[in-house]
């Protein structure tokens, strides 16, 4: 069993995709607390995503539960009160935004919950306010750039006055402006936050603990090892920071210089 | 996604040419389809079922895939002995049920089954891929076996791109209903998978040009019919030919 | 939406199959061959479409869009219906070879009216909302409505004795009527928003 | 005019999508010489597909030139001699291989070039052994992986044996072995390479020269500056390289310290 008053669990949860030799999660435990803010690590491929559609309910792990404020959600009917309370943002914002203009595709949620088109308005323009977004309203979402399509599907999340986000791979294809406006964005926010990423000044400039994922486990970063690397910044020019959460372990930190 | 559930075996059936296939199931359809006899439809489903046998295919999903197509025949069955003209079978309280709709019925049946087996054993058991070019040396005409084949390409492209849509707004709560925001919101996903497929079909293109396309298609393939191939082929043409002869002496 | 294998008679097999195959060439003279790629991925999309379950009370039925298909793809809607008929009866054993030329004729036929009568209508020209969603809604449902009426006439034409079932066809397709007319109502109006080039043709 | 003895080149090209205000390029000169091998780094957005499309003859430039072999290629019929010896590796594999069969997609290009049924059968099986994907021959194109349709269009455009490639984000949603497949496959190629990515190790494994994009301009990499980053790596206990083939300059040397 995880640890009671959690928000978001895993216990021992495998997953193998059909076909494959290696289970791409293996005997996973994973726990997220109320408004605690997580990143996860990993290559290409490790099961980032496979997580967090385990999570949503979308894969089925083959064995191991998922726990939601300490309910087992065992079938698919389960799962309806996490979506009420989880929000995931896909990858590809084009995977997330259906709807002909911005304003039906933020409200389309809180329709769904039952609110009368008035009110599903009125909160959709609320949010889109808050997230900076009001002159968006209007347009059509097909024909938004990659950032604006991006913040616009993260507004049709936080419309459902989520418990915690998901976001998986946010700061893919944007460019430094939104980017930055996102990690802004993140940092305001007071709920739980699951990133997963392979852009870690993201993680570390809105996390408080990172995990890595690699071959099928789950590990707190710890393990993981900061040092130097190489690397170039077209925009190094350009003011940009660095802000580094981590805690780092006097060991890590000779290892770094 | 399954679609081409019996396309991989190991079986004689298999190994024919898909040509053959094609041309003993379209005279054996035939046959069957237009005949109006007894005898003509059960030698059909004999042979019908003689073909399942040499196929080796999964039984339970045959029988699976005959009950989910015999739904229609389900359909004719309850109502045809109740509304067709003819001689009381039996009578029921209120209700009589007619002899010539149940003979019907049942005459339907039995060649509807002949022929979905026919289907299943001769084309079932060759891919897409294979039936399109088996289609196209057998003079169909090439445009129409071009789209067959970027069709069956593309399906399962689209069917994801409508999936993902899909598991977007369920995500966010969506529960269809019997209402208009169910119908919107099913339009609003499949328009948007139209027009995600609409600017897919301007990238291919694109594709299509960079690699030296001209408005010409070339084909690459080159089989051979083998020994078997025609022995299968003349047995089956020369059942098709029984039949019709069944059905013209009765 | 398809009539099985097996139930027509003779004259309407035939005269369903002469009548798609000379809805087949004038469609496929339509289509040159740079537009193959168009027509055919435009053919999966509408195939995925009749994959879509919409519920109506406690069952469900799937989406046919013949109507919109039509608005689309005008005369090229007679091979796009004939190639995703072909399909099902590969894939699921639906239909048959025999059956489908009356089978493309029923859906195809009421598409290609769709696009003349009410194709202008959605085009991209028009400007008021209202009218092209009237519109949209009249195409989908009356080409259901169509597809039903001949459907049912292939029935009865066959065998008279088929014609209480041919009745009972049209009454079953009321509802999917009013369905198709919604969604294909909705649907126009998102493309002429989003992209108003697909309703050009 | 760009420098005599390039394989392409632009000269002086703007692009503004209609309905634009800011052109995405703005009086862009970009050379490729022969055998060179060219990273591309910038946002989304920022123009690289459109100068891909532009160098193709598939988008049209305001103004500006497009250059091939030092001819210049004015209209539409002219860009042909450039499509048989300069290949593009689309975004996503789904858009290039159409053929249901992997051996038909590969032979579709010589075919149009005017090889035979047999000689483009050859062709294309030749192509697939030298890439390592011959027991992909008979498979269809829709059952593949991700990862392997990403090799197949590489094939696509490889039998039509080009001076030079041009590839689109090609380490997008690959897998970690897919990747270094690439990687390794590419650095084997002897011809001129363009990659546009913002996958930076990939372009410092397999490019000499980096180019920023970013507002219109193409920009040298001598511009973008080498920084030290502090950067986690989970993997930094097990053995991995950092290759780069980037000279730096005493400055930037400098400052890297």
């Amino acid at each position: 069993m995880p640890p009671l008053g959690s928000l978001v669990a895993l216990h021992n949860v495998t997953f193998c995709y059909p076909g494959r030799k290696h289970p791409i999660l293996d005997k996973v435990d994973f726990t997220l607390h109320e408004k605690q803010r997580v990143g996860l690590i990993g290559p290409n491929g490790c099961g980032k995503t496979s997580l967090f559609h385990i999570i949503m309910g979308l894969l089925r792990p083959q064995t191991g539960t998922v726990f939601f404020k300490d309910t087992q959600l065992n079938r698919k009917k389960d799962f309806k009160i996490l979506h009420e309370k989880v929000g995931l943002l896909f990858q590809d914002a084009d995977d997330q935004l259906f709807s002909p203009t911005v304003l039906e595709d933020v409200a389309f949620g809180p329709l769904n919950l039952g609110a009368s088109p008035a009110e599903a308005r009125e909160r959709a323009c609320q949010t889109l306010q808050e997230l900076g977004l009001s002159k968006l309203e209007q347009r059509i979402t097909h024909q938004l750039s990659g950032g604006e399509k991006k913040m616009v599907s993260l507004a049709t999340v936080m419309v459902m006055q989520p418990d915690a986000l998901l976001l998986d791979e946010p700061s893919n294809n944007l460019d430094m402006g939104t980017r930055a406006r996102l990690i802004e964005i993140l940092n305001e926010l007071d709920l739980a936050i699951l990133i997963i990423s392979h852009d870690w000044s993201l993680l570390a400039d809105t996390c408080e603990d990172i995990y890595a994922i690699d071959k099928g486990k789950v590990t707190q970063s710890d393990k993981a090892y900061l040092h130097d690397h190489r690397h170039a910044h077209p925009y190094g020019e350009q003011p940009h920071r660095h802000r580094n959460r981590i805690k780092l372990t006097s060991d890590q930190k000779k290892e770094e210089r | 996604m399954t679609f081409e559930k019996f396309s991989q075996g190991e079986s004689l059936l298999h190994r024919t040419d898909t040509r053959v296939k094609l041309v003993s199931a379209i005279s054996l359809t035939l046959v069957i389809a237009l005949c109006q006899s007894f005898y003509t439809s059960l030698a059909g489903l004999t042979v019908g079922l003689l073909l399942l046998t040499f196929s080796r295919l999964n039984l339970r999903f045959v029988f699976w895939r005959l009950m989910l197509v015999n739904s229609f025949i389900a359909f004719l069955w309850i109502t045809l002995p109740l509304t067709y003209p003819g001689d009381a079978l039996c009578v029921v309280g209120p209700v009589t049920l007619s002899k010539q709709g149940v003979a019907l019925a049942a005459l339907i049946s039995i060649k509807a089954n002949a022929i979905i087996l026919f289907f299943i054993t001769l084309l079932a058991t060759s891919t897409v891929v294979d039936l399109g070019h088996g289609l196209e040396s057998l003079r169909l005409p090439k445009k129409l076996c071009l789209i067959l084949l970027f069709s069956y390409r593309y399906i399962f492209v689209v069917h994801q791109e409508y999936h993902r849509l899909l598991r977007a707004a369920k995500l966010r709560c969506f529960k269809p209903r019997t209402n208009l925001h169910t119908y919107r919101t099913y339009a609003y996903l499949f328009g948007m998978t139209l027009v995600k497929s609409w600017n897919r079909a301007e990238r291919v293109g694109q594709a299509m040009m960079l690699r030296g396309f001209h408005g010409r298609f070339y084909s690459l393939e080159e089989k051979t019919v083998t020994k078997v191939d025609v022995i299968f082929l003349i047995i089956m043409i020369s059942a098709a030919i029984g039949f019709a002869y069944i059905e013209l002496m009765k | 939406m398809h009539i099985s294998e097996g139930v027509l008679s003779t004259p309407i097999l035939i005269g369903g199959g002469v009548l798609t195959v000379l809805g087949l060439s004038i469609g496929l003279k339509k289509i040159d061959y740079d537009r193959v790629m168009e027509v055919s991925i435009l053919a999966s999309t509408f195939f995925v479409a009749s994959l879509i379950h919409v519920p109506l009370g406690p069952g469900s039925v799937h989406l046919i869009l013949n109507g919109l298909l039509g608005m689309v793809l005008g005369w090229a809607s007679f091979p796009a219906i004939f190639i995703a008929l072909l399909l099902q009866a590969f894939f699921f054993q639906y239909g048959g070879l025999v059956v489908l030329g009356v089978n493309t004729f029923n859906m195809a036929a009421p598409a290609v009216l769709c696009f003349y009568l009410f194709g202008p209508l959605v085009s991209p020209l028009v400007k008021d909302p209202q009218r092209r969603a009237l519109a949209g809604f009249a195409g989908g449902f009356f080409s259901v409505f169509f597809s039903g009426i001949l459907m049912s006439s292939a029935l009865a034409l066959s065998d008279s004795g088929f014609f209480s079932i041919a009745q009972m066809v049209v009454a079953a397709h009321l509802p999917v009527m009013i369905i198709e007319g919604f969604i294909t109502m909705f649907t126009v109006s998102f493309l002429a928003k989003i992209k108003p080039e697909i309703l050009q043709s």
